[in-house]
């Protein structure tokens, strides 16, 4: 559509407008990255002394777990909220199962055999790696997810076992487990969110099972509750009384 | 012209066309998606700054664990957008918001 | 407990606690709050009383000081001019309130009438008691915004304007007085009311700004001392109901923007100041504009109460005069004004509001032979204008007289002219009234029979007696102005602070 | 400029060059795919600036679970279903939607 | 000692996720419990702040550069305060509020509807009335440890947590509007979020800790602070909706349900504007310059402007109050250059600017909160919130609107409102730095903001002689929220002196507050 006289029409007023925005939003983020320059800064010789007390002995996982667990804590919290918030918009209060033909063609049928299994398999590797070596919870939960949404979308029974008091549980368990263990170990006198050295390991272990198998449960809640529901819509054209 | 540098410059570069996709596109699913590309980028700045800040050969743990909670909270974030996206699409048959100016 | 620091508090929540109680009440629950109403206004007499007692007898101070911010407080201060203002609002609140109730017999909304008119009040005593430019303003604009719903209490159409009309004129004059105070404040720290004046140490570094200080404050105050350019609101205020328009408009609001004005030229600039500012000129002047210019417009106004609104506007501008001129008998009459005027003027309002409700007359033309029906209020209307004219026994004459002899004390003999043309003018549009009104004869259509008409149909008491009253204590006012406790010789005090008599 | 620099500058490059055509292009599904290759070449950069985890992170959220979200909206938004006719074939448009 | 921080953070969230658990009719008792505990807890801080100052806490028992720190000093704690104060008043309000209005959810009675599937029939689905409390316990909790956090990245997760909090309580109701709003929310706040983010990257990159206290004592100056200064300041504004970047909030504020809108406007807003201030006047306060503070005070005053003028135009009584909001968070900006360094930095009146600001955000926080219940209260008994036919209303609804009034003479700063202690505050640093165009917008703002309140009192004022019955049967506890918070909002400016003070703990002014004590 070139016969647009380029000022009439606000479309293209903002296209350029924008273009010249962004470029010296460009020029300037390029001026600071230049001026950071490249000797280092971080943290990394002071999370290098404390690893040993930390339970684990991969540095990511250390910062995550322990070192700075309240922002994993909290991101979990996020997870949580985003599901239930696209769980809320559809009304549903569980996730039952597509009524699938079963042969949902030879070459999906093989795959699925082949690469669910796989996947838990490398899923559960990752969490038990991520102790000592890249690895980790998030990683973990999220090619578990990938392999429960892959049974879902070939038909197979998966998340939609869970019933609701069930898939509620499993949405809450890696938010609410991490919150148990600090409140008990805060009211046991211990500061808030710390480990007692000789068990941060396992106790580590154990919150990253639980947020391994929510980040799984929410990957697929998310990816089901993102279709809207048919019969739940807004009939009327105008926007309601809200 | 350490590896940083280029991929700091590259993670730069990649915000700047994002900001401009998501001010000048109007269909839901592109401005998500430029949204998404944008916080891949800062994702990237960081990772290129805990490289810059590594100690003989141990890239700093703190920036990796600032992008593994960002992810998390984009992709949260993102599927969140696209269920009120499709449930809007569903009800109007839009894909862009009425009177959205330019910007989102 | 020390009575010195809480009893101006007692004041104050004296009328503050029983409005929020009202709020609480229902309608038609009539016994419950006409206790309640007269109660408060009762102890708010007797505590007046006392306290006029204790710091004139016996020279004691009542003053509570709270912490507001860090370096301003809210100081209440109770000294003989604060006095004057107190004891004005307290006799007349608690007359309006009898004449108030029997006026609204069965009207809707009364909770929220009287809910309202006691918070009006305790704005209006703390204005009196504010012993800092800071808790002034604060009441200052409490009582702006606590007497809108008053304006509008009908919810006609016009009410609703008028109380636009109000706002508008009444928040402008407010953010002018915010910023003059705020402004003088930044230059002099925390202003308190001292009689002679605090700021004089400004004087030599701060000539132009203190120039336009005076400016915007009185610019603030004029808008409720219904000074020329800003008296709009007034006439248009007279929508709301008689009790509303007597005790209010003629007495509380406009008494507070006049009250400001003297506080501020006498308790805060100090008369010698603001004569080397060469701001008293100005002042007397636009005084003397707005008192001539309000009686020829009172002249041109054929319904009642619109006529005595610019009477008022008239009226309050002879207190501005008065501080505006350098003599002690000026300062006198000025401060004297304050209690007369307000006796006198609520007199003719609730006489009018007798006319309106009893028989529904609005219009001047209609009251021809009313005296004869109504032989009592007509009487006290008459008081009323004879005392506005300034004839001889009653008030009026006593703050004119002392205004005469303080413009010829501060040689500007031009302000007698003003005071005698204004008389003049008074007597224009007062004395057809009373003459039309006892000698005119009765209209056809007031109903009833031949013998009806000359049959005497008085108000019922509760509007009577309150006019009567008011009457007699402007008669007496202006008798017994030589008695100690009358408020000639109050003003005589007020004065003797600020200004040394030779 | 040693060989690995030259492939982390063709690298760079590239994500931006891919970043603009996923922004530019005109078919939506298209996009979307071209932003799940966006997403593996960051978790690659990821790898190449020894972050082997983090990339494997951004290559399986960033670019599997919310590539796999924007598939299925694409699939509703430009799918032949319009909302009007929702009411009379809710069943076939689930079914068929794994095919597309 | 009891550690009464963690405890604010931890109460909601465990009553939080204890109604989501749970569900049905005891979510509602459960949200109120966690109101009342995280009311106690949080006064509770402020009695520890005020006794022994500033609290710091390591979480995790790691020192500051490597683990996370909480840190309430007077400023964080004034505003965990207000948060209680006026999250209780939300809360008692809420408890009546979902069964007064007809929601369009279904009643449980009906059909189920269990999403796509047709399997064995489950249990009620999510009624607003349920759904509620769980997403507001989060809400608060959210906003709680916001004001508490002192680390940038755990600011911008806590940010996100409240974005996604928020949207999904907007959308509570599901209605074609509400959808529209929270969607056009969403984006925008996730667009502020990568903003901020990159600035925290750039300033992690320059200073290499995440700490406040730390960045503060590093004295940052040079492009690339600066630069993340101004994306994170860009990032927060966008959030906390100042002009030009106010397009999503009236429609955001005005289609949720009214306790929602009323969280919205008077904390979610709050808490961007709080981590702006905290940021730009310890970061990037050696970096900032007299020019940036100027342009964001006539961002200030331009929102203030307009702001006002769309919400004198509005035929909806809940999109005044929102633009409304609008306006009044164009007054909080006008601080920032009051307490810039404009003229001599060294001098008093910055403090007294930044006070002022910060008490008008506290007695915006309860007006406006009021306002907005009080407009929900209208809107379900009449069933429209059209402005120009609720005559007689005020006869119907005469303590709501009593409130209303009270609140807006608050909003406008008149005395003796806590507003007019803020507008009194930020007036006098006006006319002490001489910079009088900020006086004359304070002033313009309160008028136009008399403006609005006006209309709406005088068209509920109008006698409707048909229906002069006697007032609507509301419930009692939603009246005395409404109610309450108009009348704290009054207090709060009467006694001015403690909260003031309490502000003074650990403000960032220390040096200029020598010189006001003696």
């Amino acid at each position: 559509m070139d016969n647009r006289d380029p000022l009439s029409n606000p479309g293209y007023l903002v296209r350029i407008l924008s273009m010249v925005l962004s470029a010296g939003l460009l020029a300037v983020l390029i001026a600071a990255v230049v001026d950071l320059g490249d000797e280092p800064t971080g943290l990394t010789a002071r999370v290098m002394e404390q690893i040993d007390q930390s339970g684990v002995s991969h540095p990511p996982t250390a910062v995550l777990l322990n070192f700075r667990a309240y922002d994993t804590w909290l991101e979990v919290a996020v997870l949580l909220l985003a599901a239930w918030g696209a769980l809320a918009l559809r009304q549903a209060t569980r996730l039952p199962e597509q009524p699938q033909a079963t042969s949902a063609g030879p070459v999906l049928d093989w795959l699925v055999r082949l690469l669910v299994p796989l996947l838990i398999v490398t899923g559960v590797y990752l969490l038990w790696l991520g102790t000592n070596a890249p690895g980790g919870a998030f990683q973990a939960g999220a090619v578990i997810g990938a392999a429960l949404v892959l049974l879902r979308l070939s038909g197979y029974r998966s998340v939609g076992l869970l019933d609701a008091l069930w898939l509620r549980g499993s949405l809450l368990a890696g938010f609410a487990g991490f919150l148990l263990i600090a409140t008990v170990l805060f009211l046991a006198g211990w500061t808030f969110l710390e480990y007692p050295p000789d068990q941060a390991g396992l106790l580590i272990v154990i919150i990253e099972l639980l947020i391994t198998w929510t980040v799984a449960v929410s990957f697929v809640a998310l990816f089901v509750a993102a279709r809207p529901d048919p019969d739940d819509l807004n009939t009327e054209s105008e926007g309601g009384h809200g | 012209m350490s590896l940083f540098l280029i991929y700091a410059l590259a993670a730069v570069g990649l915000f700047a066309i994002c900001l401009h996709a998501i001010i000048t596109r109007s269909h839901l699913l592109r401005k998500i998606l430029a949204l998404n590309m944008m916080g891949s980028s800062v994702f990237l700045l960081l990772i290129a700054i805990a490289y810059r800040n590594s100690v003989e050969e141990t890239a700093d743990p703190v920036p990796h664990a600032m992008v593994l909670t960002g992810i998390v909270v984009a992709v949260s974030a993102t599927a969140f957008a696209l269920a009120l996206a499709r449930r809007y699409h569903a009800e109007t048959g839009e894909t862009e918001l009425s009177d959205g100016d330019g910007s989102t | 407990m020390d009575w010195g620091f809480w009893l101006p508090q007692i004041m104050l929540f004296s009328s503050l606690i029983p409005a929020l109680v009202i709020f609480l009440l229902r309608d038609e629950q009539f016994w419950p709050r006409t206790i309640l109403n007269l109660s408060a206004s009762g102890l708010k007499l007797i505590l007046a009383g006392f306290m006029a007692w204790g710091v004139l007898a016996e020279g004691r101070t009542y003053e509570a000081s709270l912490p507001f911010l860090h370096d301003q407080e809210l100081l209440l201060r109770v000294e003989p001019l604060s006095l004057m203002l107190v004891g004005l609002s307290s006799i007349l609140w608690f007359i309006t309130t009898i004449y108030a109730i029997g006026y609204l017999e069965n009207s809707p909304h009364r909770t929220r009438f009287f809910g309202f008119f006691s918070l009006c009040v305790t704005a209006t005593i703390g204005i009196a008691l504010a012993g800092n430019l800071i808790t002034f303003l604060i009441f200052y604009e409490m009582l702006s915004v606590v007497t809108y719903p008053l304006v509008v209490h009908r919810g006609t159409p016009e009410a609703l304007a008028a109380g636009r009309t109000y706002l508008l004129y009444t928040l402008g004059g407010g953010v002018l007085l915010l910023i003059g105070i705020i402004w003088l404040q930044v230059l002099a720290g925390p202003v308190e009311f001292v009689a002679g004046g605090t700021i004089q140490f400004l004087a030599d570094d701060h000539q132009a700004s203190l120039i336009v200080i005076f400016a915007l404050l009185i610019a603030g105050l004029g808008v409720k001392a219904a000074i020329v350019p800003l008296h709009r609101w007034l006439p248009e205020a007279m929508i709301a109901p008689a009790p509303v328009s007597a005790l209010l408009h003629a007495v509380a609001v406009v008494k507070a923007g006049a009250y400001g004005i003297v506080r501020v030229v006498y308790d805060v600039y100090g008369l010698e100041l603001s004569r080397d500012l060469g701001v008293l000129i100005p002042l007397a002047l636009i005084a003397s504009f707005t008192i001539i210019y309000g009686s020829v417009r009172a002249l041109t106004e054929f319904d009642l109460k619109r006529r005595l609104a610019y009477s008022t506007v008239s009226q309050v501008s002879y207190i501005a005069l008065g501080t505006a001129l350098i003599g002690p008998a000026a300062t006198v009459g000025a401060t004297v004004h304050l209690i007369h005027q307000g006796v006198m003027k609520i007199t003719l309002f609730f006489c009018a509001g007798v006319f309106a409700e009893a028989r529904h007359i609005h219009d001047i033309r209609e009251m021809s032979g009313v005296g004869r029906s109504m032989p009592l209020t007509m009487s006290a209307f008459t008081l009323g204008a004879f005392g506005m004219i300034g004839v001889p026994p009653l008030a009026g004459f006593v703050s004119k007289w002392h205004l005469g002899i303080g413009s010829l004390e501060s040689d500007q003999p031009w302000v007698i002219a003003i005071l005698i043309t204004s008389s003049i003018l008074n007597s224009a549009y007062f004395l057809p009234i009373v003459y039309k009104g006892w000698f005119g004869e009765p209209h056809e259509d007031i109903e009833g029979v031949e013998a009806e008409r000359f049959q005497i149909r008085e108000a019922p008491w509760s509007l009577l007696g309150p006019s009567l009253t008011t009457a007699g204590v402007s008669l007496l006012a202006g008798l017994l102005a030589a008695w100690i406790y009358s408020p000639l010789s109050l003003a005589e005090i007020v004065a003797n602070q600020r200004i040394f008599l030779p | 400029m040693t060989f690995e620099m030259l492939f982390d500058v063709i690298l760079a490059l590239m994500l931006v060059w891919l970043c603009w055509r996923v922004l530019a292009a005109p078919d939506l599904f298209k996009a979307v795919v071209l932003f799940i290759v966006y997403g593996l070449l960051i978790a690659l950069a990821f790898v190449r600036l020894q972050a082997p985890d983090i990339g494997l992170a951004e290559a399986s959220i960033g670019a599997g679970l919310t590539g796999a979200l924007m598939l299925d909206a694409v699939g509703q938004m430009t799918g032949r279903r319009m909302p009007w006719q929702r009411k009379d074939e809710p069943d076939r448009k689930e079914a068929d939607h794994g095919q597309s | 000692m009891i550690e009464a921080a963690i405890w604010v953070i931890l109460i909601p969230l465990i009553c939080g996720l204890a109604a989501f658990a749970i569900g049905g009719r005891t979510s509602r008792l459960l949200g109120l419990i966690g109101a009342g505990l995280t009311t106690i807890a949080a006064f509770l801080l402020v009695a520890e702040v005020w006794v022994n100052g500033v609290w710091e806490y390591s979480l995790g028992g790691w020192e500051a550069p490597l683990g996370i720190s909480l840190r309430a000093d007077g400023l964080s704690t004034f505003m965990i305060a207000m948060t209680a104060v006026v999250g209780l008043g939300i809360s008692l309000y809420a408890v009546r509020y979902f069964a007064l209005t007809p929601g369009p959810s279904p009643d449980p009675s009906a059909p189920l509807r269990t999403g796509a599937g047709r399997g064995e029939k489950s249990q009620a689905t999510w009624l607003p009335s349920e759904s509620y409390w769980p997403l507001w316990m989060l809400l608060w909790a959210s906003l709680n440890a916001l004001f508490l956090s002192s680390d940038i990245f755990n600011l911008y997760v806590g940010l996100e947590l409240l974005t996604l909090a928020s949207v999904a309580l907007i959308i509570l109701e599901r209605e074609r509007a509400s959808i529209i709003a929270g969607l056009r929310y969403l984006l925008a706040a996730f667009l502020g979020s990568m903003a901020y983010l990159l600035g925290v990257a750039l300033l992690y990159a320059e200073a290499g800790v995440l700490d406040l206290q730390l960045l503060a004592d590093a004295e940052l100056t040079g492009t690339a602070v600066q630069v993340a200064g101004g994306l994170m300041a860009v990032g927060l504004l966008l959030k906390a909706a100042l002009f030009p970047m106010h397009f999503w909030l009236p429609a955001a504020h005005s289609s949720a349900p009214a306790p929602v809108s009323a969280a919205l406007s008077a904390l979610v807003v709050k808490a961007a504007f709080y981590l702006l201030i905290r940021l730009w006047f310890e970061v990037f306060e050696p970096a900032s310059s007299i020019a940036v503070e100027q342009v964001i005070g006539v961002l200030g005053a331009t929102a203030i402007i307009l702001g006002s003028f769309q919400a004198i135009r509005q035929a909806r009584l809940k999109m005044m109050i929102a633009y409304s909001t609008v306006a009044q968070v164009g007054y909080l900006f006008v601080m920032i250059p009051l307490a810039g360094s404009f003229g001599d930095p060294q001098d008093v009146w910055r403090f007294e600017a930044w006070t002022g600001g910060l008490y008008h955000a506290l007695s915006h926080g309860f007006a406006k909160a009021s306002m907005f219940l009080a407009a929900g209260v209208i809107l379900s008994s009449l069933g429209h919130d059209r402005v120009w036919n609720l005559a007689g209303s005020a006869a119907r609804f005469p303590v709501i609107y009593l409130s209303f009034g009270i609140a807006g003479m608050s909003l406008m700063g008149l005395p003796p409102s806590a507003g007019f202690v803020g507008k009194w505050l930020m007036l006098t640093s006006a006319v002490e730095s001489a910079q009088w165009w900020w006086a004359v917008i304070l002033l313009v703002g309160g008028l136009l903001t008399a403006g609005y309140v006006a209309i709406v009192l005088s068209q509920a004022l109008q006698r409707d002689v048909e229906i002069d019955r006697e007032p609507d049967p509301i419930p009692r506890i939603m009246t005395l929220s409404v109610f309450g918070l108009a009348v704290l909002s009054m207090l709060l400016g009467l006694r001015a002196a403690e909260p003031l003070e309490f502000l003074e703990i650990g403000a960032p002014f220390q040096t200029l507050i020598t010189t006001v004590e003696e």
